[in-house]
């Protein structure tokens, strides 16, 4: 009892020091970051974007998303009360785009999310022990990857039918073979170096030295890929929304909104223009959160 | 080299039966009566008994799928569900659409791409670089469909160069191609740009700079042979990307390929139609992946093919 | 003489290879007493870093015994096995990869010690900063991480992490080579002193006889795999007998210019692999006095009190 | 006997995203035509920053020479032409690199790489005399003209770097500089490769400039060194008169003394305590004042002067100012 209770004081003691360590770490990164310029637009901007869609219940209300009205249909652009004018139903595109971007962005990080930690749990487990375990799971990640991603999932959501949840369950199932890959690879380059050899010296046990040796150090490529990662995702969810298998509409999403107004698009383009120019804004500065991550993570890659 | 092949051809095998296996399983266990719903909502018990005895599906999972698997060795794909022609004569019509636009789609992107992103290397920090740098970001970072649809409303609506739909002459081709192909340019430029710099940092560049070769010789004979090592593989991966791609390319461009073909399918549960692309495209992606390794053997040296 | 304390007995490490198997380590018996250090000499590929690895159990030896104070260790469960971890520890040659880059210098050395649990958790950054004193770290690298620190500084704080455990053994390999000479000093400096006020025993691994003539007591010249000389240090350099050791001793630059028109022997050839090697002398091919007997066995053979040798030339009279 | 290589007071720096890295200050250098010069210093001495100055194959962008020259026979090198240049690299002065693992194109045949040297400054020889060139070149260092086919990873280190030297001399240059040749090989392969260096650079007449960091090498196989200390010459001379031990550089005597050799019977060696000067960050005054056991305020306020304790024998310290007593 006692000794569980020195166990727990000494863990939080010891966790004190290694954080304020990291932030030290941290800082730096920081300050390398901070210096790329399109890096820090990018995240300004997904910033914004992302409050904006957040707190867009507070300047538009719900109603808006779906009220049709034929009498208000195809309003142009910047008139009074439809910034972005709106659809063939009359419903105004600007709410449309800040509710539906809730779902785009959500449903990105949440699949990115899911695909990080089975990827760390699958690319870890087989790079670090091999054997049969690496033989096992990688043919798996084989046969995941045969297929082109996006067929994948396709045919996943066919099978399960549309919804979110299920959505999101197919994108994370074609992602986390390529994921499982990046770890593997990783560990592997890890499990050869002298400082996990060390610990092992003084008789680390495997699971500690996953936990404390292993992960920390795959961490940085992992976020660079999850960075780059995310907006694929984003990506992927429009294409599946295009197609018409993704978000079941009048539900919005971006890439449903694309799509219910494909058959307009060639006499109204800007239903296709402004909802498209949000995903690629979103995708773009998520790719240079990304690779400016991957240059302040790496500072030797650069020179 | 030809055991090698036909070792990994070997190998594929397992892939293919794993991926048609679990596509068959999912298609299979997920809710909904096919039967039912292929004589529809009027037809009676019996009538949906008969359906589902014609169409096998009263046998158990595994039984079916060996089935499935044992017709398709034979070049039987089965009959569409909910269309009633034979989806072997079908995909005949339909495959050289997509490959052929496939083809296109990767021979601009590479020839394109790998060109730009040497420019880019070679003059890393100028403003061709910059320049290239943002369009290849763009390029990866809009949504294909989207690229297709604003082509569509810029060449064939505004400037009325060139047909929006179809595939009945090359100009049709060439707009599809063009969107599909845009993601895959892009990252060759980006990672050619990277391999290359790299690259022109490595000893044996600095070596071959000392022997007094003209910066022209150390860049096309020395670098670029090197960093093409990773190139190809990555030519392998876009072959992935863009049989996926074309599902969505063919659907803005309404292209008679399988892409579309099997995009109404999977919306129907059409399964026949859904098993049989997904095991063509398996074979042509597996192929894809031996040819890219091969190839590696034949630029670079140090691969023994055979070995580990 | 002090007692015993570490002791191989016909220890071999094979390794698969798509070859064969790789020979790393060929029926290697070594004694180390107390205090004592044992230099393990030879080229890169000759095995001794697999034999250091393999008495300590970071590779499993394939078949022989290693005995810690009279007891075997190999075969132990790991519990068994952790009161001997904790009294054998290992320098690492490059100090680059052996140190974790997210760990700071205090997290480091403290980490043997937060695993092994061999002090009361209280006395932990006691017994850490008294350690890291001890190498020349005062506390102001506390919360410095490795890439912020030269190779020198690194190396320290890698002997910091073995000395923390108040280990009697440390495995050596090749600590300073590949740092600058004037570190170099330091580090052997360190290593003597440490050696001096603890008793330690060291095996230690190099490819340099200067630096092993420095710091050793006995001396083990190993090539493919097999010990071919194993002696004295002052038995070796006076009357060191194989060609092998010969070759190497006179490849050695020195700054003195009195040896600079020595007559040397330069050895023709290089090491290769030991897959699957044949039965007679592995050093026979490159040896300029290989005779036909050369592919016979070739036992290790006292040709003077503890001074043994595997050629059949030497050990003839 | 003339200066084929002079380098004077040259500076170089490094810029870096976080800062400016001062590879040379003030570095000054002549080699003699035909002579062995074993430039010896550690890590961060400056050594290949030298070497690559006088090719003019800085990193791009990265490197950038401030001040000084550069003079090969009457050639001011940092002001030639880069036509000048590619004349000069590969044909005048080669390099060998201190790598032989990297330092050869991977996916080219060796004897290629070899005959690329030939093609690119005898451009007048004919396809056959090149190739009997080559096999001879192979030959003298040692490798069987057969291999000629055969790719770098097929090569062992030792071999590699066997070829490097062969693509190095194929064109029989005025100068070899040599950065570390032998610190990536084995002991028995070093003196292998050294004594066929010294071999084939008297055969040729060229002179070479030897770059290591270890005095022993220096000692056996050059006629005259120059130790570096962050970027510049601190002492320089004769091998006679460095090694006599008699009047040395601080730092010089540091280095004597802290190599383990194989006749010392002193129990522990002497290290030069601290460490080397920060180069992003360097003291105005000499670069090893805080490490020396005679530093005076007079060290720490300017770089000393360079003496001539000697003829030939130049020391840069102020403990042999004219007028002081020495040591």
């Amino acid at each position: 009892m006692r000794k569980g209770r020195e166990k727990k004081m000494s863990n939080t003691a010891s966790k004190k020091i290694s954080t304020s360590n990291r932030k030290g770490q941290m800082k730096q990164v920081w300050f390398r970051f901070r210096k790329n310029k399109l890096a820090m637009i990018g995240l300004v901007v997904i910033t914004i974007l992302i409050l904006a869609c957040l707190s867009a219940s507070l300047y538009i209300p719900y109603e808006k998303v779906y009220t049709q009205s034929i009498r208000d249909a195809f309003i142009p652009p910047f008139s009074e009360g439809h910034i972005f004018g709106t659809d063939q139903f009359g419903r105004d595109l600007f709410a449309r785009i800040m509710y539906g971007g809730r779902i785009s962005l959500f449903a990105g990080l949440v699949t990115i999310g899911i695909a990080f930690v089975m990827g760390i749990i699958l690319g870890g487990s087989a790079g670090f022990f091999g054997g049969k375990t690496d033989t096992i799971i990688m043919r798996f990640c084989d046969i995941l990857m045969s297929v082109p991603g996006i067929l994948l999932s396709m045919t996943i959501v066919a099978a399960l039918g549309q919804g979110l949840g299920k959505m999101l369950i197919a994108m994370s199932v074609s992602l986390i073979p390529r994921q499982a890959r990046t770890v593997r690879a990783a560990v592997l380059t890890l499990r050869g170096q002298e400082f996990v050899e060390a610990a092992r010296c003084y008789g680390t046990r495997n699971s500690t030295i996953i936990f404390r040796h292993i992960i920390p150090n795959v961490m940085g490529p992992l976020i660079i890929g999850v960075m780059s990662g995310i907006g694929g995702q984003i990506l992927q969810i429009a294409s599946l929304g295009f197609l018409g298998i993704g978000i079941a509409p009048p539900t919005p999403e971006w890439g449903t909104i694309i799509s219910e107004n494909q058959s307009n698009i060639l006499f109204y383009p800007y239903l296709g223009l402004v909802p498209g120019l949000f995903i690629m804004v979103a995708v773009l500065s998520l790719n240079f959160i990304g690779d400016g991550l991957r240059d302040a993570l790496d500072p030797k890659q650069k020179n | 080299m030809i055991k090698y092949t036909l070792r990994r051809i070997l190998l594929m095998i397992p892939v293919i039966i794993g991926i048609t296996f679990l596509v068959h399983f999912i298609l299979m266990i997920s809710p909904g009566d096919p039967a039912q719903m292929i004589v529809g909502p009027e037809a009676t018990l019996e009538d949906i008994e008969m359906k589902r005895h014609e169409l096998g599906l009263d046998q158990p999972q595994v039984v079916q799928y060996l089935k499935y698997m044992w017709n398709a060795l034979h070049g039987d794909f089965g009959t569409s569900w909910f269309q009633s022609f034979n989806v072997m004569t079908e995909f005949s019509h339909r495959l050289p659409y997509t490959l052929r636009l496939g083809f296109l789609a990767i021979i601009w992107a590479v020839a394109l791409g790998i060109p730009l992103g040497v420019i880019s290397a070679v003059r890393h920090n100028t403003i061709v670089d910059y320049a290239l740098t943002v369009l290849s970001l763009i390029l990866v970072s809009a949504p294909a469909f989207w690229i297709g649809m604003m082509y569509q409303v810029f060449f064939s609506l505004n400037l009325r160069w060139l047909p929006a739909s179809g595939a009945s002459t090359w100009r049709h081709y060439i707009l599809p191609a063009l969107s599909l192909g845009g993601g895959v340019f892009a990252t060759n430029c980006r990672t050619t740009r990277t391999w290359l710099l790299d690259t022109l940092r490595s000893d044996f560049v600095r070596t071959a700079r000392a022997k007094g070769n003209k910066e022209v010789t150390v860049v096309f004979k020395h670098a670029l042979r090197n960093s093409l090592l990773p190139i190809i593989t990555q030519i392998g991966v876009n072959f992935s990307i863009i049989m996926g791609g074309s599902v969505i390319t063919e659907t803005v461009y309404a292209f008679p390929g399988i892409g579309s073909y099997l995009i109404n399918a999977v919306k129907a549960k059409d399964v026949p139609i859904v098993m049989a692309s997904i095991l063509v495209v398996a074979v042509i992606v597996g192929i894809t992946n031996l040819v890219v390794d091969l190839m590696y053997a034949v630029v670079d040296p140090r691969v023994q093919l055979g070995g580990k | 003489m002090s007692n015993v304390l570490v002791e191989t007995k016909n220890l071999k490490k094979y390794f698969p290879h798509r070859l064969g198997m790789v020979h790393a380590v060929d029926d290697v018996s070594l004694t180390i007493r107390e205090g004592e250090t044992l230099g393990v000499v030879g080229e890169s590929g000759c095995g001794k870093s697999t034999l250091g690895r393999a008495i300590l159990r970071l590779h499993e030896p394939t078949s022989g015994d290693v005995l810690y104070d009279g007891k075997s260790i190999i075969g132990l469960k790991s519990r068994e096995f952790r009161p001997f971890q904790t009294k054998m520890q290992m320098v690492f040659q490059d100090p680059y990869s052996s140190l974790d880059p997210r760990m700071s210098v205090f997290d480091l050395v403290a980490d043997p010690l937060r695993i092994c649990k061999t002090v009361p958790k209280a006395q932990l950054p006691e017994k850490v900063s008294e350690t890291m004193e001890l190498c020349g770290l005062p506390a102001t690298y506390n919360n410095v991480y490795p890439h912020e620190m030269d190779g020198g500084r690194r190396q320290r704080v890698g002997l910091a992490r073995a000395l923390v455990l108040d280990p009697k053994f440390i495995v050596c390999d090749e600590p300073v080579s590949a740092l600058d000479v004037s570190i170099q000093a330091q580090i052997l400096n360190l290593l003597m002193d440490m050696q001096e006020q603890r008793k330690l025993a060291y095996m230690f691994i190099t490819h340099d006889l200067c630096v092993v003539r420095h710091i050793s007591n006995d001396i083990m010249v190993m090539y493919m795999g097999q010990v071919v000389e194993y002696a004295k240090k002052e038995e070796i350099f006076a009357h060191q007998a194989h060609p092998y050791t010969k070759a190497l001793l006179s490849a050695i630059p020195t700054t003195d210019l009195s040896r600079r028109n020595r007559e040397r022997h330069v050895l023709k050839g290089e090491v290769s692999n030991p897959i699957n090697p044949k039965p007679g002398c592995r050093f026979a091919p490159r040896c300029p006095y290989a005779t036909a007997k050369c592919s016979e066995p070739q036992p290790l053979v006292e040709i003077a009190p503890n001074h043994f040798v595997a050629c059949h030339e030497c050990s003839k009279g | 006997m003339e200066n084929l290589l002079e380098i004077k007071d040259l500076n170089v720096i490094y810029k870096t995203d976080e800062a400016i890295v001062h590879a040379l200050n003030g570095f000054t250098l002549s080699v003699k035509k035909g002579e062995t010069l074993g430039l010896v210093g550690e890590t961060g001495a400056g050594k290949t920053t030298m070497c690559l100055s006088t090719l003019r194959l800085l990193p791009d962008q990265v490197g950038e020479v401030v001040s000084g020259s550069i003079k090969y026979r009457n050639i001011d090198i940092l002001k030639a032409s880069k036509k000048e240049m590619l004349k000069l690299r590969g044909a005048e002065i080669s390099m060998i690199f201190q790598d032989p693992m990297s330092g050869l194109n991977p996916v080219m045949r060796v004897g290629d790489q070899i005959k690329e040297v030939l093609n690119l400054h005898f451009p007048d020889m004919s396809p056959k005399d090149k190739d009997a060139r080559v096999d001879e070149v192979l030959t003298l260092v040692g490798i069987t003209p057969e291999r000629k086919d055969q790719f770098p990873h097929q090569f062992s280190g030792g071999m590699k770097q066997r070829v490097v030297i062969a693509m190095a001399l194929v064109a029989e240059p005025k100068l070899l500089l040599a950065d570390e040749p032998t610190t990536a090989l084995d002991v028995t392969i070093q003196a292998q490769i050294l004594a066929l260096m010294r071999e084939l650079k008297e055969k040729f007449d060229s002179a070479m400039v030897l770059v290591t960091h270890d005095l022993g090498i220096v000692a056996e196989f050059c006629e005259s060194v120059a130790v570096a200390y962050a970027g510049e010459i601190v002492e320089s001379g004769t091998i006679e008169q460095v090694f006599a031990r008699d009047k040395n550089h601080p730092y010089t005597k540091g280095l004597f003394n802290c190599i383990p050799d194989l006749t010392s019977t002193a129990p522990r060696l002497t290290p030069i305590p601290g460490y080397m000067a920060n180069p992003r960050d360097l003291p105005k005054g000499c670069k090893f004042a805080n490490r020396c056991a005679h530093c005076t305020e007079k060290c720490m306020a300017a770089v000393p002067e360079m003496q001539e304790v000697a003829p030939g024998h130049f020391i840069k310290c102020n403990l042999f100012e004219k007028g002081a007593s020495g040591q």
